[in-house]
């Protein structure tokens, strides 16, 4: 029983993981990798690590998992927001079949405050786009 | 499997050194860690290499036996580790404040202190 | 005897501290030195002139072998007693020469601090307190001559001469060193016994070469010569003494002392024979291309230093005796001389032996010092000169090889000296006095007393040379350790081969005087040929070496961090790949090797292209993003050859590292490609050659078996004694726990260097 | 509610201590232990303490509402990448917040993130607006109330 | 086909090549976010790798390395954000 | 218990180290602590000496663990005579310090760092572990990047960063050559790796580690091909910083390498060929970079480099003589370089700078002072019978015992630049008149001083200047110090026993 | 950097980060961490609450200047390898073990306060580089 469980989660995590991995190579914009890369491979890696955690089936490793499990849905979402906010400072432009920008003008680009929806739009000569070097 | 991680570290010296031979003061430090790390591989390697058998002395056991990775070397690379990262950052800081004083990260800008004077 | 030595360098260190206190009275107490000296001196004469040897010895320094022993002898004594005796005349000269002079206390102390070194070399029965002193006399000299230091020409002469006889000094070390080890002891009268060793051990002629290079400077031979001349910027009572009378004589001193060690027969002979010959004859011509009385002067002593190394290395009792005999005439004559020319050179201002005319009406005791110190020069009867110059003659003629050619020699020098004795002693007198001269009158008798009394005893010894054969001769002769022929000199031989030479040489000396005029002219006519005088050659040759020393420190000292990085690599590459080729070998096992599997090689090649990444990328933050792809490859490399703790370091160090990069990055400027593509192709073929090197090395390595003793101790008693179960941090914390002590210290001075770096600000106003 | 918490967790370390059973099913057994202890204990206390026990089950139930989302959501990630055509119609959707809190913004936000076609990416300065990119975005009120249904709605019931 | 086999020849290549088709993605780009994005994916998949490993090895405390990866990861990503935006702020 | 006192130095300066960090702001404290802590280690380092001296070789096991297993501490003379003469310098140093450097700089952390560079030559000099070996030199080498760069203007950092990246370079080939020598014999006690070098086949790999720590350690003392940093760098710190690193920090790597050559790759013909080959190049170069220089910290820092080939030929001869001159000349070296370096500083403080076309009329004007610099000058020459002369008997001696004719021309050659070279800077310096420059103006110059102050500087001159004229005259003391010395390197039994207690 | 969600998602993290610090440090004598990684990951917490709320307020929750944790650590460290000598008449760094393990951290003994030292010592630099470059950006 065990054992199937560790071949059903070790497998499925394998996946996601190669899901993510050509995600991000396929997608074509940053955005959509970012999301891409966020959810299948935290998914992915969560379920190889609860499958170390099945094949040991001891206290501390499984506490560890969990820890490990927790802390990587915790930050990977924190850090795809920043890059993914990064981003769109940076002025990397969206795939062109998107189909809606309501981020576009909102950003001050010197204080980097965010307006909200209700407010004018202006500016929006300002998310021209650049790229790193 | 010895032999890849040779040629590896061989590239590693060359990468670092290549990069330490370049006029720009950041590839110089880029080139530093690379050297870095070329050094702890070589010891790492010389100090012969076991594969999945940490030197670790299981719960039950009083004594490391069987195969074991020898733990001299980690010893030695973890305060090597440590002593290239506050020798780095320095470097990157002292890079930083030179570049400030002399605003060019040109290593051949550095010269005048050899001149005869 | 030591007493002796040492007072000289007490006073000199006494005027250092006191000198300044004493400025009125400094003349007086400083003649009293010298003078009380050469009383002691004297006193030893019966002894000495009886054979015996007075010996004194203190240990100094055992372990090098160099203790301070003195032997007296009548060589020694000879040398001690003109060393005080003309120091005592020098020192109350000076007291006139240089009254009221601002730095008197310094000159007398470097005078008593040359006094004393000169004592002390002739006084030396060992080698290397021989040596300490030699190199003390040329320090003294250097400050003497550079005395006058406010002016150019003095400082440059003072480092040519200390330049020259610098090399002379190093060349006697090397020759002490190696004569001491030939000989097992530094004790001169020791190696008297050991001739026959030391001229056969496979060292002698090295030792020679050595020595002679050491006299040949100091004592100014042919081609070291040069400096002397240029001496003649001291003071004139450091001439006298020092460049005429005693220093330069070291050299000779010297040679006469080691005469019984190492005349060891033909190349003995024949290198001090053709040195002093031509060196005789040289600077002899050159005196007569001379206007200047102290540079005829200074050549007619590197002359006579010729004759002296040319009769040493005749080596036969006649010769040596009439060496002896002629420092003593040379000392007193030329030394007078000296006086002489400082008393004129004083009260007209000019040395210009062309301006100088009729001085004996208005100095005549100078004139009468000046008159018998030509008739010594020039060998006249009934002088000492007369019967140096026989015996000279009486050396060269009873030569094995060559009598004639040699004889030739001595009497074209003896002419030559004749004259310049003339021109300094007498032409200057001779004639009517010019107007400009009138004025002149007789200064104070410490400066004119001095001279007449060293001619007049030139005189008394002449017609008594009894006096010096007892005293000197055949005491001298008993260093030569060779046996005292009856020997004696006298004013008269009878007519005999000699007597009609010293005939020739007078008449030709009184042509050569009456016919030659010293002129301008002349003076400028030689000066033609001085490009290949070997004072040009020197200095040309001292040129062309700064200019090398220049391009050589210029072509490893560019400036640029990478010349200097790739000389080292260059160099390393050099001699690993020759030790690594030397014994190269293909062939290999490397069955014993770890597998290879698919996730290694992913990480593997992950890890190379994230280091060519890094090399090869044009974007600073993608390469430093690179650095973190090679620190994630390398963490799970160290994950899978089982060192968690390294890999758990390792990840977090490389990211810590990549934080502080990006913190810093956007202050700094984007990649520069500044390097040209020729320059990277020939950076990359040498970082690459290290490269193959480093894996060819670690392949070798890897063949040979390894020692486990340390680490199975450690895994024996990691927990049983240490009480940790994870071995490497036990070995961290408490086997090497020393290591980590100091590495965090690493951290904590990194630390505070980049605070230090970032937060003090100077102004460049208040720095420093 | 920190106070019941960690007195729930004294609880089981006591528990398991006193077993001296150091494995996960005790631990277990020792936490529902002392959660049913304190919960009896809690009809004796003040009001605000309930809680407590009421949003325990919520957690649950929102976590595996949480699940389903993420495989639901993954599936169709997974054939949008494996398929050779790209059939997204993606964009950036202001999304009007409910959440006040920093906590409760922080969290809506990466759950968002964490639930495959969609990527928080940032909030605005008044925190009004949860700027949202979506892979599908074909109705975008429809997305909006979804979200604003499901999420943001049980994760606020629990944090309130 | 044992549990350890199936981790060996199956999971583990799966998730090698995972990180070397990432790996592409990182030497692609083309703008520094795609290579931050990737560096972070590598590093979560190299978590992945080591719990697999840890069952391979039947080692553990390798997961406790993940731990640190995670957390390292984490910061890594949030430097270059910081980075970026204060570089765009600047410029 | 009684044997730990060797390590009672780093335990000095690491205490002061740290007490110094807790003082940050304290500038006064500071001074007076680092020289008064100073002066307390010198008390240690004479202890220690005389203690080893009248007992032998004491070796201390850290952690209690035998030799192999642990790292040990060996106080042979050679090391606790370093000690002391580190603690010489360092007290000499301090002092000068304290009234040289400028106060924004002591501010940060300078006595500090000051000991942990002290320790650090300390623990190198003492330990004998070839990987603690390692570990003391980077406490050196990044203690020596902070002195040099901190606070630094233009010429500074440029000569920092050539100094950091070649010092780095040089670590990494020290790691290299200890990787190497670790896969061969499996140890880091050098003791131990003494006896099992023995037993490895392939000699080849033992020449290639031993080439490699030359490389590493030449690098840092400074030899031909690898000298380049040390022009570019010492001259540009403040003359404390560069006296203690010309005192102390090229000798660390001398005594690094005859260490290793001592005690494990002795003798070989392949290393002696080539040690003594780059022994000569080093005179030769050091002595034409000194010849051709205007600055006197420059012509000082040129003068290094030709001693430490001095010291290197002597190494390669390989005879008890010769080990005994290079010790000699190590004691004499350390001293006087830390004062010439003190002495730039002074000369620096009077005329406002230390370019010799600018210099001059010293002996005019300071003519007492002129003559204490004097002695320095003459022992750094060798002028018979100060400290320089004494070493070169047993180092000619020992060139023609070993027929190395090549080497005694060369000891000749850098004694004969030496000379000429001073001479010419005394002829400049302290002779010439001061020729006419304009003077910086917002400068304290010497003659502003308080008299307290002025006393502060020439002390630590005049102490080493002692210190010099004692191993001159008292050079019976130092040779047979030095014939010791030598002996106990040359037997390297006599360590082996010592340390693995046989 | 101006974002909520980064900001309370580190104040969440930040004392779970130095709880996991401290455990990695305790149990580094038995399993893989210690001092240095410890440290490290502390110092990477404080230097995730400088990003994500700024250097100032980070600089508060530690109350001290973190290089002052430098001399601190170093003399913990030093003194636990000279108490030995100074307490035992043993040599330098020679462990002294309290009788009884204890759960997690294992024998108590000088070498566990010597890892502690290494580990404030790292908090302190790390930090203080870290600090430093931020403050003089
Ligand atoms: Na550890
Ligand atoms: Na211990």
């Amino acid at each position: 029983m065990n054992d199937i469980l560790i071949y059903i989660t070790s497998g499925l995590g394998a996946l996601f993981v190669l899901l993510a991995a050509i995600g991000t190579l396929r997608m074509p914009d940053q955005y959509l990798r970012i999301s891409v890369n966020t959810k299948a491979a935290t998914l992915g890696v969560g379920l190889l690590l609860t499958a170390s955690a099945l094949f040991f089936l001891d206290l501390s490793v499984t506490t560890r998992v969990i820890a490990v499990i927790i802390f990587i849905f915790i930050t990977a979402p924190v850090s795809a927001h920043l890059i993914g906010r990064t981003s769109y400072f940076i002025g990397n432009k969206l795939w062109e079949n998107s189909y809606i920008d309501d981020l576009k003008g909102k950003y001050n680009k010197s204080t980097h405050e965010l307006k909200g929806l209700n407010k004018r739009k202006n500016n929006e000569e300002e998310t021209e786009s650049k790229s790193e070097s | 499997m010895e032999i890849i991680l040779a040629v590896i570290t061989g590239v590693l010296y060359a990468s670092g050194i290549y990069m330490i031979l370049r006029r720009s003061m950041v590839k110089l430090i880029l080139g530093i860690i690379l050297l870095g790390n070329g050094v702890n591989l070589l010891i790492f390697l010389l100090g012969r290499i076991t594969k999945g058998e940490p030197p670790i002395i299981d719960s039950a056991e009083k004594v490391l036996e069987g195969v074991y990775a020898d733990p001299i070397p980690q010893a030695l690379i973890l305060t090597a580790i440590v002593i290239s990262f506050g020798l780095q950052s320095f470097a990157i800081i002292l890079v930083k404040r030179t570049y400030k004083v002399l605003k060019t990260d040109d290593l051949d800008q550095l010269n005048t202190t050899d001149e005869d004077s | 005897m030591l007493a002796a030595v040492l007072l000289g360098f007490l006073f000199s260190l006494f005027l250092v501290f006191a000198g300044s206190y004493f400025k009125g009275k400094l003349a007086v107490l400083s003649s009293i030195i010298p003078i009380s000296l050469f009383v002691y001196f004297l006193s030893f004469l019966p002894e000495i002139s009886n054979g015996e040897v007075v010996y004194e010895s203190y240990e100094w320094i055992p372990s090098f072998g160099v203790n301070l022993s003195f032997t007296l002898d009548g060589l020694a004594l000879l040398f001690a007693l003109m060393i005080t005796g003309i120091g005592s005349l020098v020192f109350l000269y000076t007291s006139a020469y240089l009254k009221g002079h601002k730095y008197l206390d310094r000159f007398y102390g470097y005078l008593s601090l040359f006094m004393a070194s000169m004592l002390g070399l002739v006084l030396s029965d060992n080698l290397m307190s021989l040596f300490i002193f030699w190199e003390l006399t040329s320090i003294s000299s250097f400050y003497l001559i550079g005395f006058n230091n406010d002016k150019a020409d003095s400082r440059k002469s003072a480092l040519v001469a200390l330049g020259i006889t610098g090399i002379g000094g190093l060349l006697l070390l090397g020759g002490a060193v190696l004569l001491g080890d030939v000989a097992g002891t530094y004790r001169i009268s020791e190696m008297l016994s050991m001739r026959d060793s030391i001229t056969d051990s496979s060292h002698y002629i090295l030792i020679l070469l050595l020595i002679f290079g050491a006299a040949f400077t100091k004592s100014a031979q042919f081609p070291f010569h040069f400096w002397l001349p240029g001496a003649m910027k001291a003071p004139t009572p450091v001439s006298t003494y020092l460049h005429s009378a005693t220093m330069v004589k070291a050299g000779v001193y010297l040679l006469f002392r080691m005469t019984p060690v190492l005349n060891g027969g033909d190349i003995w002979h024949t290198i001090l024979i053709v040195v002093g010959g031509i060196t005789m004859l040289y600077s002899a011509i050159h005196i007569i291309f001379r206007t200047d009385l102290k540079g005829i002067l200074a050549y007619s002593t590197i002359s006579a230093l010729g004759i002296l190394v040319f009769l040493i290395g005749i080596g036969t009792q006649a010769a040596l005796i009439a060496a002896a005999v002629f420092i003593v005439v040379h000392a007193l004559y030329k030394a007078s001389l000296f006086l002489i020319t400082g008393i004129i050179d004083h009260e007209t201002g000019t040395r210009d032996v062309t301006q100088l005319a009729g001085l004996r009406k208005v100095l005549l005791p100078v004139a009468i010092a000046g008159f018998i110190a030509a008739l010594i020069s020039g060998g006249v009867p009934p002088t000492l000169g007369f019967v140096g110059k026989d015996l000279i003659y009486e050396s060269t003629l009873h030569f094995t090889n060559n009598a004639v050619l040699l004889t030739i020699l001595a009497i074209s020098t003896n002419v030559f000296l004749f004259y310049a004795g003339f021109v300094a002693g007498v032409k200057p007198f001779m004639g009517p006095l010019p107007k400009k001269f009138e004025n002149i009158h007789l200064p104070s008798p410490l400066m004119w007393v001095p001279p007449l009394i060293m001619t007049l005893a030139g005189l008394v010894f002449g017609i008594f040379p009894g006096l010096i054969e007892s005293a000197f001769a055949k005491p001298i002769a008993m260093t030569q350790a060779i046996a005292f022929e009856d020997f004696h000199l006298k004013l008269w031989h009878g007519f005999n081969t000699v007597l009609g030479l010293s005939a020739i040489t007078l008449v030709l000396g009184t042509i050569l005087y009456l016919k030659l005029t010293p002129s301008h002219a002349l003076e400028n006519s030689i000066a033609k040929f001085n490009f290949i005088s070997p004072k040009i050659l020197f200095l040309k040759l001292s040129e062309g070496f700064a200019v090398f020393s220049s391009y050589w420190t210029n072509f490893f000292q560019t400036g640029y961090l990478r010349h200097y990085i790739s000389t080292i690599v260059a160099f390393l590459i050099l001699l690993l790949g020759y030790l690594i080729f030397s014994d190269f070998s293909l062939e290999s096992d490397f069955s014993t090797l770890a597998e290879l599997t698919i996730y290694e090689i992913s990480i593997l090649l992950m890890l190379l292209a994230g280091v060519l990444y890094t090399v090869f990328t044009k974007s600073r933050l993608a390469a430093v993003a690179a650095l973190g792809v090679v620190g994630l490859s390398f963490s799970l490399l160290f994950l899978f050859y089982s060192a968690p703790d390294l890999a758990m370091t390792q990840f977090s160090v490389d990211t810590l590292t990549v934080i502080l990069f990006v913190l810093v990055l956007y202050k700094l400027p984007r990649y520069l490609n500044l390097s040209d593509r020729w320059l990277r192709i020939k950076h990359g073929v040498l970082s690459a050659s290290f490269g193959v090197l480093i894996t060819l090395l670690i392949l070798r390595v890897l063949k040979e078996p390894k020692n486990t003793e340390i680490t199975e101790f450690y895994a024996e008693n990691a927990y049983k004694l240490a009480h940790g179960k994870n071995v490497v941090n036990v070995i961290l914390v408490d086997f090497r726990g020393i290591d980590t002590m100091i590495e965090i210290s690493v951290l904590i001075v990194a630390a505070l260097g980049v605070f230090g770096l970032l937060k003090l600000r100077l102004k460049t106003k208040d720095k420093k | 509610m920190k106070t019941k918490f960690l007195s729930n967790i004294l609880l089981m370390l006591i528990w398991v201590f006193l077993t001296g059973e150091y494995n996960f099913n005790n631990f277990f057994f020792g936490f529902l232990l002392s959660f049913i202890i304190l919960w009896i204990l809690s009809g004796f206390e003040e009001k605000n303490t309930k809680k407590y026990f009421k949003i325990v089950p919520k957690i649950i139930s929102f976590f595996l509402f949480f699940i389903w989302e993420l495989t639901k959501a993954n599936i169709q990630v997974a054939y949008e990448v494996i398929t050779p055509n790209l059939n997204m119609k993606p964009g950036i959707v202001g999304l009007p917040l409910d959440a006040k809190t920093d906590l409760e913004i922080t969290l809506l936000a990466n759950l968002i993130t964490l639930t495959p076609g969609t990527l928080a990416l940032d909030v605005s300065t008044d925190r009004s607006v949860l700027y949202v990119h979506a892979m599908y975005v074909v109705d975008k009120k429809e997305f909006i109330e979804d979200i604003k249904q499901g999420f943001e709605k049980r994760l606020l019931e629990i944090l309130r | 086909m044992n549990i350890h086999d199936f981790l060996y020849y199956i999971i583990l290549p799966i998730l090698s090549v995972s990180s070397l088709l990432v790996f592409v993605r990182f030497f692609k780009g083309p703008s520094i976010i795609d290579r931050v994005v990737a560096l972070d994916l590598l590093i979560t998949i190299g978590i992945g790798i080591i719990a697999i490993y840890s069952i391979l090895s039947d080692t553990p405390t390798f997961l406790d390395i993940s731990l640190v990866l995670a957390l390292i990861a984490f910061l890594g990503s949030v430097a270059f954000a910081y980075y970026l935006e204060k570089r765009n702020k600047n410029e | 218990m009684t044997n730990d006192i060797i390590i009672l130095p780093l335990i000095v300066h690491l205490f002061l180290s740290i007490l110094l960090m807790f003082f940050w702001n304290k500038l006064n404290f500071q001074k007076i602590v680092s020289v008064v802590g100073n002066a307390m280690a010198l008390g240690v380092a004479i202890w220690v000496f005389t203690y080893v001296y009248s007992s032998g070789t004491q070796v201390v096991e850290s952690g209690d663990w035998p030799a192999p297993f642990g790292i040990v501490f060996v106080g042979d003379m050679l090391a606790v005579t370093l000690v002391l003469l580190t603690a010489i310098t360092g007290f000499a140093v301090s002092i000068f310090s304290t009234i040289s450097v400028i106060k924004a700089r002591l501010k940060f952390g300078y006595f500090s760092v000051f000991h942990f560079l002290l320790l650090g030559l300390n623990g190198a000099f003492l330990t004998g572990d070839i990987f603690n070996l390692y570990v003391w030199f980077e406490i050196i080498i990044i203690s020596s990047f902070v002195l040099i760069s901190i606070g630094g203007e233009k010429s500074q950092l440029e000569g920092a960063v050539k100094y950091f990246a070649l010092n780095f370079f040089a670590s990494m080939i020290f790691l290299t050559a200890l990787g190497v020598l670790y896969g061969l014999v499996g140890t880091l006690n050098m003791a131990d790796i003494s006896l099992k070098i023995a037993e490895v086949k392939d000699t080849t790999l033992v020449e290639i580690s031993a080439v490699l720590f030359l490389v590493g350690f030449g690098i840092k003392s400074a030899i031909f091909p690898l000298y380049f940093w040390l022009p570019a760098s010492y001259h540009t710190p403040p003359s404390a910083v560069s006296a203690i690193f010309a005192g102390l920090l090229t000798k660390v790597g001398v005594y690094a390498l005859i260490r290793i050559f001592t005690l494990i790759y002795g003798g070989d013909s392949f290393l002696t060929i080539l040690l003594l080959t780059l022994a000569i190049m080093t005179i030769f170069s050091g002595g034409l970079g000194a010849i051709i220089q205007n600055n006197i910290k420059k012509v000082f820092m040129y003068f290094i480099i030709c001693h430490i080939g001095f010291m290197i030929g002597g190494l390669a001869l390989f005879t008890e003589v010769a080990m005994a001159g290079v010790i000699f000349y190590l004691i004499h070296d350390i001293i006087i370089k830390t004062n010439l370096f003190l002495i730039s500083g002074l000369i620096y403080r009077i005329k406002g700078t230390t370019n010799m076309k600018k210099l001059g009329g010293l002996y005019e004007h300071y003519p007492k002072l002129s003559l204490l610099i004097a002695i320095p000058l003459f022992s750094l020459i060798g002028i018979p019978p100060l400290s320089g002369y004494w070493p070169k008997i047993s180092l000619i001696l020992a060139s023609f015992n070993a027929q190395e004719y090549w080497f005694f021309g060369a000891l000749i050659f850098g004694s004969l630049i030496t000379l000429i070279v001073i001479a010419k800077l005394w002829s400049e310096v302290f002779w010439k008149n001061q020729p006419e420059i304009n003077f910086p103006e917002k400068f304290i110059y010497f003659n502003q001083l308080r008299f307290g102050q002025k006393l502060t500087f020439i002390f630590p001159i005049a102490f080493l200047t002692f210190v010099t004229l004692y191993i001159g005259f008292g050079a019976e003391h130092i040779q047979q110090l030095s014939e010791r010395i030598a002996t106990e390197l040359m037997n390297k039994e006599l360590y082996i026993d010592a340390v693995l207690k046989r | 950097m101006r974002t909520i969600i980064l900001k309370s998602a580190s104040s969440y993290l930040l004392p779970v980060l130095l709880l996991f610090s401290v455990f990695i440090l305790l149990r580094g004598h038995y399993l893989p961490g210690g001092g240095f990684v410890g440290g490290l990951v502390a110092a990477i917490a404080f230097v995730l609450d400088a990003f994500s709320n700024g250097l100032d307020k980070a600089k508060k929750i530690l109350k001290f200047h973190p290089g002052f944790l430098m001399p601190v650590g170093l003399s913990v460290a030093f003194l636990s390898g000279i108490s030995p000598l100074v307490f035992a008449d043993l040599p330098m760094m020679t462990g002294i073990w309290a009788e009884n393990p204890i759960p997690v951290i294992g024998a108590i003994g000088s070498p566990l306060f010597f890892d502690i030292g290494v580990y404030l010592v790292v908090i302190g630099s790390s930090l203080t580089i870290i600090f430093t470059i931020s403050e003089s950006l």
